[in-house]
């Protein structure tokens, strides 16, 4: 079925009618399929591909978001004036990416799941170099080639994996085979893929060490394509984490797997903090911000037990959030034609809605109630006292202090205080828009207040394999 | 009722004796012993300018000034006898009843908009609260060593068994009296009669109050000094003797505590302003010896 | 009830959506809605022998959302309900220029975080389970944190309001850090199941996490920083409410958790009583060195919880060393202070508020004299400050009066080192009474009385009359309570009854609450004497001549407001004592002995809290100034970039080489 | 045979390291191609025909023909110019002489029956002198030629370890480098018009 998904892509980026019509068309096929698919959990789709429950709900977020940011193109072209070409590039490289998701989200093999990892890196660099100036110009290429590189050094250690398996005459190299095998492999090798693979995924997860170019990468393209980037890309990263996690979790690397992401994520979180302290650039600011989650995500998922829960849903809730916020920002852009906190200011008043979901998002994205984040926050801590962390622990309540301390004051001030630099034109304003965002955020909200029996149930038993 | 009936009566002359003792030690005749209540009827008499700055809080000062010493009066006893109300913990009512006059004198001060007034409320307040502590510490370790807690209990339960308790008698007595002198703004804390109003304390404070109001402050700061001076004075009295020795004791250590007064008054400088916090912060020190005097002696160690 | 419950909150999004004419009266009606159905409950949990449960009928991450009102609780219930109303009451005049200025959102948002945060409160003394309460317990942050930055507009206030986020979220923290432990002990996450964890672990630790977390919303020093900046950037009626309750929120959860302490009461009561000391002597002094009115009534707020942690100290102490009168009577007191504090200073905030709206401004280096012009204001702040003194008829006096007698009883029969901890109680309650009244008259006396301190006279502007309405309850309120403190006992020994321990002495029965009478019966002649002497001076002054003259300028007759003692130098005495805690400032140039012309001068003073600017400023100074420096790794140089993946593998590859992960 | 061919590519790659004109790497990068094709060729025998079209296309085609071309079109006019790098001459020579010791080192220390030690000593020096040279080297197209090193050297350690693809990865595989390359030489002649130079160092707006 995935084959056909991707023919169809092809189709489209050959034909370069210029119209949306195609993506959401698209998008619509794909939610239909993905309907369908609902009734077939658990079972595979072809030769590589398996319907996991896992991949279902983050192609559901996959969908959601797209459309959203699909949506918003269209207001972008029309306010932007974007020129035909520049326009039909962007809506194929929106299908070729969506696909190329599509397929690290339910690949079940790891070859596969690299080749379309791989594919994303190309879609997305077709998504970054959307604005054509000096910035995306070097945004794209810094971004191609890092991730290249990083996608060669996973290849290697999925070639290291080959060895390992090659050594007990096994060929199979799907994650089941792999799992059931896994045992039996030399550690010392399993080792080395995990490492590499997660050095060279790390650029789209936008974690240490490779997080440069993907915020360099936020910063100059687009904001609706921030947007994608840092919800659905990083998503896709981290199930492409969690399938070897998965399928080395029975073997006795699992302790040193777990020490190897709590390192990324302290240092990626360590990062952030300095970051976010000292960037005033609004679009850097939710970059770095969201390289903070993705580091809470990570060290949630290095602790095992609740802390899987955690990681999952913070990284459901966190693409609905930071979606949501990176359209706002295309909106505030247009408005105030900067993206600099300087000459940002007072927008409450000056644009009500937009700034209630600006607030909104940012009590989301540093966890206050209502917003779920603080829930699975409070998860990622019970996980760390179980394994009784006390020291990171309190590390990361200070740095996370940090983080809040480095947004509030530049999200504040561009809410409240009137900036004297501020050249102001009201027709960017779309109140349409800032109600759809409106509508994420409060679905934020309300997994934190209501615990949704539905993906509640789902993930847990999408995770269900792993080791408690 | 035996001991407000005693207060009031000491009142009628300690403040006589005080002035008359001065006068003697200059080698003046001195007015008679009850000069300073002719001349608080005389004030009651008069009328009153009011600073035209002033507001209703200059009218409540004077009143509730005298209001709350009446009333602190009510719960001081005599040696054993007991005052008008008693409960456990009166002596912390007493303190605040002071406390609420002071307020009120202090802000009536501050309310004429005088840098001189206002001077001597600052001091005044700054005082009072050095000597605060001295007051509970001192009480406190009274209420520990008789093992009751109110003002009439502690007194009549003061007994000096052992001969060593008597240090406690003199210290409290010493404490109290210094107490005494602080909160009446005598010296040598506060010279009455200085007539520089930079150096007072307490006269600079209530220098625009005139005629009724003025009246009511002295009849307040008479009682006022009676009713401490005879705190200090039940440590010193004896509980078995007979009433009458007791009541002819009680009325000669008053004049001879007034004539003390007058003494010191008449031979000694007021302190440099700036010794005062350390004046007052002694009290307390000394205080905090009773307590160790009153552990040791207790056993508690 | 629970129909009027969740019609207020729902119905409460409306107010975005309504135009500013109706938003005020729609608020209030909601409130009282609010109040209304909570009081209910409230006064059905005290007749009630258990605990009133009430299903929200809405389920979060800990299952269905229930409140468990028992007496403790709906004792604060009735406090915050009852301070919150008064609050909508005078909001109604105050926000009346700010409803003109401002954008139809921002009232909007203001009068729905002051609804919500009225529920929060509420939620928060009635939830038991942890994660529940932990959400509410936001909630209230959040509510409370908007509320302040109503005037977010002045960056000055924005600041102080990303400080008091930043500081809740790490008392949150702690508050979570302490039922995670629980957690882990027990699997359970609520307030209950502390009992079983206290029974089989370590007492202290638990109970340190809670204490750091609630001390932080109380205000206990060192955890105080955010306060005096909050409350006084805050609008007045948010001041009164956040001064009032929601700081009694900490002083709530401490007692929760103080409820089910099983062992350990010596070193806690111990930790409790010190740091209560220190708030409470610290937090007077650093209020005698303010200038700004409404910061003064915020580190009095700290000296009040310090009263009421010494209050509950020696009540855990007095249990550890078996004295079960002084256990009573200082928590009574340490309860009935909380009232009491609430009511009073919400009074201060309320009148300070007043004074803002007509004189537009509330440092009183330039007030002064408004006591003729805003008689009524100025007579409840006189009560005000009476009662927050301590200073009887009012109601200050009556709660502190438990504890001293507490202390005072325990001093009869206490070994040496428990004598220690009462003396020191007590003498700090003493020094603490003296240097409010010194406080207190500085600040009465600089705002209402003399003349004005600046060089223009003022344009009063005349306050709106809920202003005055809000007042008339409280000033009631204290008064009744300062005067029959009797009818009080038996409420708080109900109340009582909600700490395990201290359930077998009955309050009622021990002397001192039952010489409450006397101290009624004392209250009462003193009224009727001063009303006497105030008579005899009324028929007399109808008898003499009474004129009005200039103030005795001592013979100096050129004198004018400047002459007048400032707040500045008022505290100057006491700036010699203070040193060690606070940083005291002088700007000025001495006039040398060749200047025969002395030219013009000025004169300028600040005042500064030493253990905010060398404890607290310091960590986090070097947290803004380090952290940045590890952010250079973004150099924008394409060729670093890829040293960075070798880098780290290398580290993972030495830390596994050597055995490290 | 199969030594001598691996010992030509190291040979190659020290080249490439001490390189510093852009004209030089063609004939490099084609006789890398060229190499890596007889060595597969040697390698993968027994496999199928389709397999071997596929790498014969991967290989010779592309890496030793299209590449060289590629780039030349790209670099047309500053194919003469001297590169800026940090570490010069003998130095980067020493170093990459050091980096292929390290990695002799590390093969060495791997005892795999069923990896082949010359092969992935290659691999992983031509992995590691890739890097050194996009680390040193501070010209756009000397980073394209170091991906495209690093690269032959995957291609090796996938030799090394023995055909464990799927056809359907392998072409994707080739697919992939295609179009990365294909980008890189489209955003670069992009870069080139617009900041008029292809020194990494002026690409660095975008930072903190």
């Amino acid at each position: 079925m995935i084959t056909v998904v991707m023919a169809v892509i092809t189709y489209f980026v050959r034909h370069r009618v210029l119209t949306h019509v195609m993506v959401l068309t698209y998008l619509a096929g794909l939610g239909f399929i993905a309907f369908n698919l609902y009734e077939h959990l658990g079972e595979p789709l072809g030769e590589y591909f398996y319907c996991d429950r896992l991949g279902f709900i983050f192609l559901i977020i996959l969908i959601i978001v797209s459309v959203l940011s699909g949506i918003h193109y269209i207001t972008f072209v029309e306010y932007r004036n974007v020129p035909r070409e520049a326009m039909a590039l962007h809506n194929a490289g929106t299908i070729f990416f969506t696909g190329a998701i599509t397929g690290v989200l339910f690949a079940q093999h790891f070859g596969v799941l690299w080749t379309a990892m791989e594919a994303t890196t190309l879609g997305a660099s077709i998504l970054i170099y959307h604005n054509r100036n000096q910035h995306s110009l070097e945004a794209t290429w810094k971004y191609v080639f890092i991730a290249s590189i990083g996608i060669a050094i996973a290849f290697a250690g999925i070639l290291f994996l080959g060895l390992a398996a090659h050594k007990i005459g096994h060929v199979d190299f799907t994650f089941a085979a792999i799992k059931s095998e896994a045992s039996r492999l030399n550690p010392v090798w399993l080792k080395a893929t995990f490492l590499l693979v997660l050095t060279g995924f790390s650029v789209k997860m936008s974690l240490v060490p490779l997080f440069t170019v993907d915020i360099d990468a936020k910063d100059a393209s687009p904001s609706l394509v921030g947007a994608t980037l840092s919800s659905v890309l990083m998503n896709a990263g981290f199930i492409a984490m969690i399938r070897f996690y998965d399928a080395f979790s029975l073997t006795s690397i699992l302790p040193w797997m777990n020490n190897v992401l709590l390192i990324t994520g302290m240092l990626s979180l360590v990062l952030s903090a300095s970051y976010l302290l000292k960037v005033r650039n609004i679009k850097r600011l939710f970059a770095y911000s969201s390289m903070e989650h993705a580091s809470l995500v990570t060290i949630a998922f290095s602790c095992g037990g609740i802390g899987y829960l955690a990681a999952i849903l913070h990284l459901i809730m966190h693409s609905f959030a930071k979606a949501s916020l990176f359209l706002q920002v295309s909106q505030m852009h247009r408005i105030y034609n900067s993206k600099w906190d300087e000459s940002i200011g007072s927008y409450l008043r000056i644009n009500p809605l937009g700034g209630l979901v600006l607030l909104l998002g940012f009590l989301s994205i540093i966890a206050m109630p209502p917003s779920g984040m603080l829930i699975t926050e409070l998860m990622m801590f019970q996980a760390l006292v179980a394994k009784s962390y006390w020291w990171l622990a309190a590390v990361i309540l200070v740095l996370v202090l940090v983080i809040i301390y480095g947004l509030a004051v530049r999200l504040l001030g561009i809410l409240f205080i009137k900036k004297p630099g501020a050249q102001i034109n009201m027709k960017g304003a779309t109140p349409w828009e800032s109600v759809l965002q409106l509508v994420l955020i409060v679905m934020v909200f309300y997994i934190g207040l209501f615990r949704p029996e539905f993906i509640v149930n789902n993930i847990q038993k999408a995770l269900e394999v792993l080791p408690l | 009722m035996v001991s407000l009936l005693i207060i009031l009566i000491c009142s009628l002359f300690i403040p006589g004796i005080i002035v008359k003792t001065k006068a003697l030690f200059s080698g003046r005749k001195g007015p008679g012993v009850f000069q300073p209540w002719l001349d608080i009827i005389r004030l009651l008499k008069k009328g009153s300018v009011y600073s035209s700055v002033s507001s209703y809080v200059f009218q409540l000062g004077a009143t509730t000034y005298l209001a709350s010493v009446i009333v602190a009066a009510l719960v001081v006893p005599f040696d054993q006898y007991p005052s008008v109300i008693s409960f456990p913990g009166d002596f912390v009512m007493f303190a605040y009843l002071l406390a609420l006059g002071r307020f009120l004198i202090i802000i009536s001060a501050l309310d004429v908009s005088s840098g001189f007034e206002g001077m001597g409320a600052n001091r005044e307040a700054f005082y009072s609260l050095l000597a605060e502590p001295a007051f509970f510490i001192l009480m406190g370790s009274l209420a520990m060593f008789t093992g009751y807690t109110s003002f009439h209990d502690i007194y009549s339960h003061l007994h000096y068994a052992d001969r060593y308790a008597v240090i406690i008698a003199i210290i409290s007595g010493y404490v109290l009296a210094n107490f005494t002198l602080v909160e009446n703004s005598r010296l040598p804390v506060d010279d009455p009669l200085t007539h520089l109003e930079l150096t007072m304390v307490h006269e600079v404070m209530v220098l625009d109050h005139s005629g009724f109001d003025l009246g009511l402050i002295k009849i307040a700061n008479n009682l006022k000094l009676v009713l401490l001076n005879t705190l200090s004075i039940n440590c010193f009295i004896p509980q078995d003797w007979p009433v009458a020795l007791q009541v002819i004791t009680f009325l000669l250590l008053q004049t001879v505590f007034a004539a003390g007064v007058g003494y010191v008054e008449s031979f000694r400088a007021r302190n440099k302003m700036a010794m005062n916090p350390q004046f007052i912060l002694s009290i307390s020190a000394i205080s905090l010896i009773l307590i160790f005097v009153i552990i040791i002696l207790n056993n508690k160690i | 009830m629970i129909t009027f419950f969740h019609l207020s909150l729902l119905t409460s999004f409306l107010l975005f959506f309504l135009p500013k004419k109706y938003q005020y009266p729609f608020a209030f009606l909601l409130q009282s809605m609010l109040v209304l159905s909570t009081s209910a409950w409230a006064i059905q949990a005290w007749n009630e022998p258990n605990p009133v449960q009430v299903a929200l009928g809405i389920a979060t991450w800990s299952g269905e959302i229930i409140l468990q009102i028992d007496k403790l609780s709906a004792f604060f219930i009735l406090l915050i309900n009852f301070i919150c109303f008064m609050g909508i009451v005078y909001a109604a005049g105050y926000l009346q220029p700010y409803i003109a200025k401002k954008r139809a959102t921002t009232i909007s948002l203001h009068l729905f975080s002051f609804i919500w945060l009225n529920a929060a409160m509420i939620m928060v003394t009635a939830l038991n389970d942890g994660i529940a309460f932990l959400l509410a317990w936001e909630l209230m942050s959040l509510t409370s944190f908007i509320l302040v930055i109503f005037e977010a507009e002045k960056e000055e206030t924005l600041k102080t309001g990303i400080n008091y986020l930043l500081q809740m979220h790490f008392g949150f923290a702690m508050i979570m850090f302490g039922f995670l432990l629980v957690k882990d002990a027990t699997g359970e996450m609520s307030f209950s199941a502390l009992a079983s964890y206290f029974a089989a672990h370590n007492n202290v630790v638990v109970f340190l996490a809670f204490f750091i977390g609630f001390g932080i919303k109380a205000g206990f020093i060192p955890l105080h920083t955010w306060l005096p900046r909050a409350h006084p950037a805050a609008p007045s009626h948010v001041s009164g409410v956040m001064s009032g309750v929601m700081i009694k929120m900490g002083i709530y959860g401490i007692l929760r958790v103080t409820s089910y302490l099983k062992d350990d009461f010596m070193v806690c009561g111990a930790i409790v009583l010190v740091v209560a000391i220190l708030s409470g002597i610290l937090g007077v002094v650093l209020a005698i060195m303010q200038h700004d009115l409404k910061r003064l009534l915020a580190y009095h707020s700290i000296e009040n919880i310090g009263i009421i942690g010494i209050g509950i100290g020696l009540s855990i102490l007095g249990y550890a060393t078996g004295d079960s009168v002084l256990a009573s009577l200082a928590m009574a007191g340490a309860l009935l202070h909380c009232v009491n504090h609430a009511l009073f200073k919400s009074l201060l905030f309320f009148s300070t508020g007043n004074v803002y709206y007509a004189a537009h401004s509330v440092n009183m280096d330039r007030l002064g004299g408004l006591a003729g012009p805003l008689r009524l204001t100025s007579l409840a702040f006189l009560i005000g400050a009476l009662a927050i003194s301590g200073i009887p008829p009012f109601n200050g006096f009556v709660s502190e009066f438990l504890i001293y007698n507490g202390i005072v009883h325990d001093f009869v029969s206490a070994g040496f080192s428990m004598f220690l901890a009462g003396l020191a109680g007590f003498v700090s309650l003493a020094l603490i009474g003296g240097l409010c009244l010194y406080c207190f008259t500085k600040a009465f006396g600089m705002t209402f009385l003399g003349t004005h301190r600046s060089a223009q006279p003022y344009e009063l502007r005349s306050t709106h009359w809920t202003m005055l309405a809000a007042l008339a309850p409280i000033v009631l309120a204290i008064v009744l309570i300062g005067i029959f403190p009797e009818w009080l006992m038996y409420p708080l020994q109900e109340s009582l009854a909600t700490f395990h321990w201290l359930g077998g002495t009955a309050l009622t029965q021990t002397a001192p609450a039952a010489a409450m009478t006397n101290v009624s019966l004392i209250n009462i002649i003193f009224l009727s004497v001063m009303i006497a002497i105030g008579l005899l001076k009324w028929i007399q002054q109808k008898k003499v001549v009474v004129t009005t003259g200039p103030t005795w300028g001592c013979g100096y007759t050129a004198g004018d407001y400047r002459h007048q003692y400032t707040p500045t130098s008022y505290a100057d005495s006491l700036a010699q004592l203070a040193e060690p805690f606070v940083i005291f400032k002088k700007d000025y140039k001495v006039i040398g002995e060749e200047e025969i012309f002395p030219a013009k001068r000025t004169f300028h003073t600040e005042s500064g809290d030493r253990i905010e600017r060398s404890a607290i400023m310091k960590i986090i100074g070097f947290l803004v100034k380090y952290l940045p420096l590890i952010g250079r790794a973004q150099t924008g140089y394409i060729h670093h970039y890829l040293i960075y993946p070798m880098l780290f593998l290398a580290l993972i590859a030495l830390l596994t080489f050597l055995q490290v992960i | 045979m199969i030594n001598f061919v691996i010992i030509s590519f190291i040979i190659t790659l020290i080249y490439i390291a001490k390189i510093e004109m852009v004209k030089s790497y063609y004939p490099l990068m084609a006789a890398q191609g060229v190499l890596l094709f007889i060595l597969s060729f040697l390698e993968l025998q027994e496999t199928s025909a389709l397999q071997l079209i596929l790498i014969l296309f991967e290989t010779l085609i592309f890496k030793a023909i299209f590449v060289p071309l590629f780039l030349q079109a790209i670099t047309k006019g500053r194919a003469h110019r001297h590169q800026h790098s940090p570490v010069k001459g003998y130095y980067s020579l020493l170093l990459a002489l050091a980096l292929i010791v390290v990695s002799f080192v590390i093969s060495h220390q791997m005892h795999e029956e069923f990896l082949d030690v010359k092969y992935f000593t290659a691999a992983t020096s031509s992995i590691f002198i890739g890097l050194f040279i996009a680390i040193n080297n501070r010209d756009l197209v000397t980073h394209l030629i170091a991906y495209l090193v690093i690269e032959n050297g995957i291609f090796l350690l996938s030799i090394a370890l023995g055909g464990e693809m799927p056809m359907f990865v392998n072409s994707a595989i080739l697919l992939d480098i295609f179009t990365s390359v294909l980008i890189m030489g489209l955003i670069f002649n992009r870069l080139k018009d617009h900041f008029e130079t292809t020194d990494a160092t002026h690409l660095s707006q975008l930072k903190d």
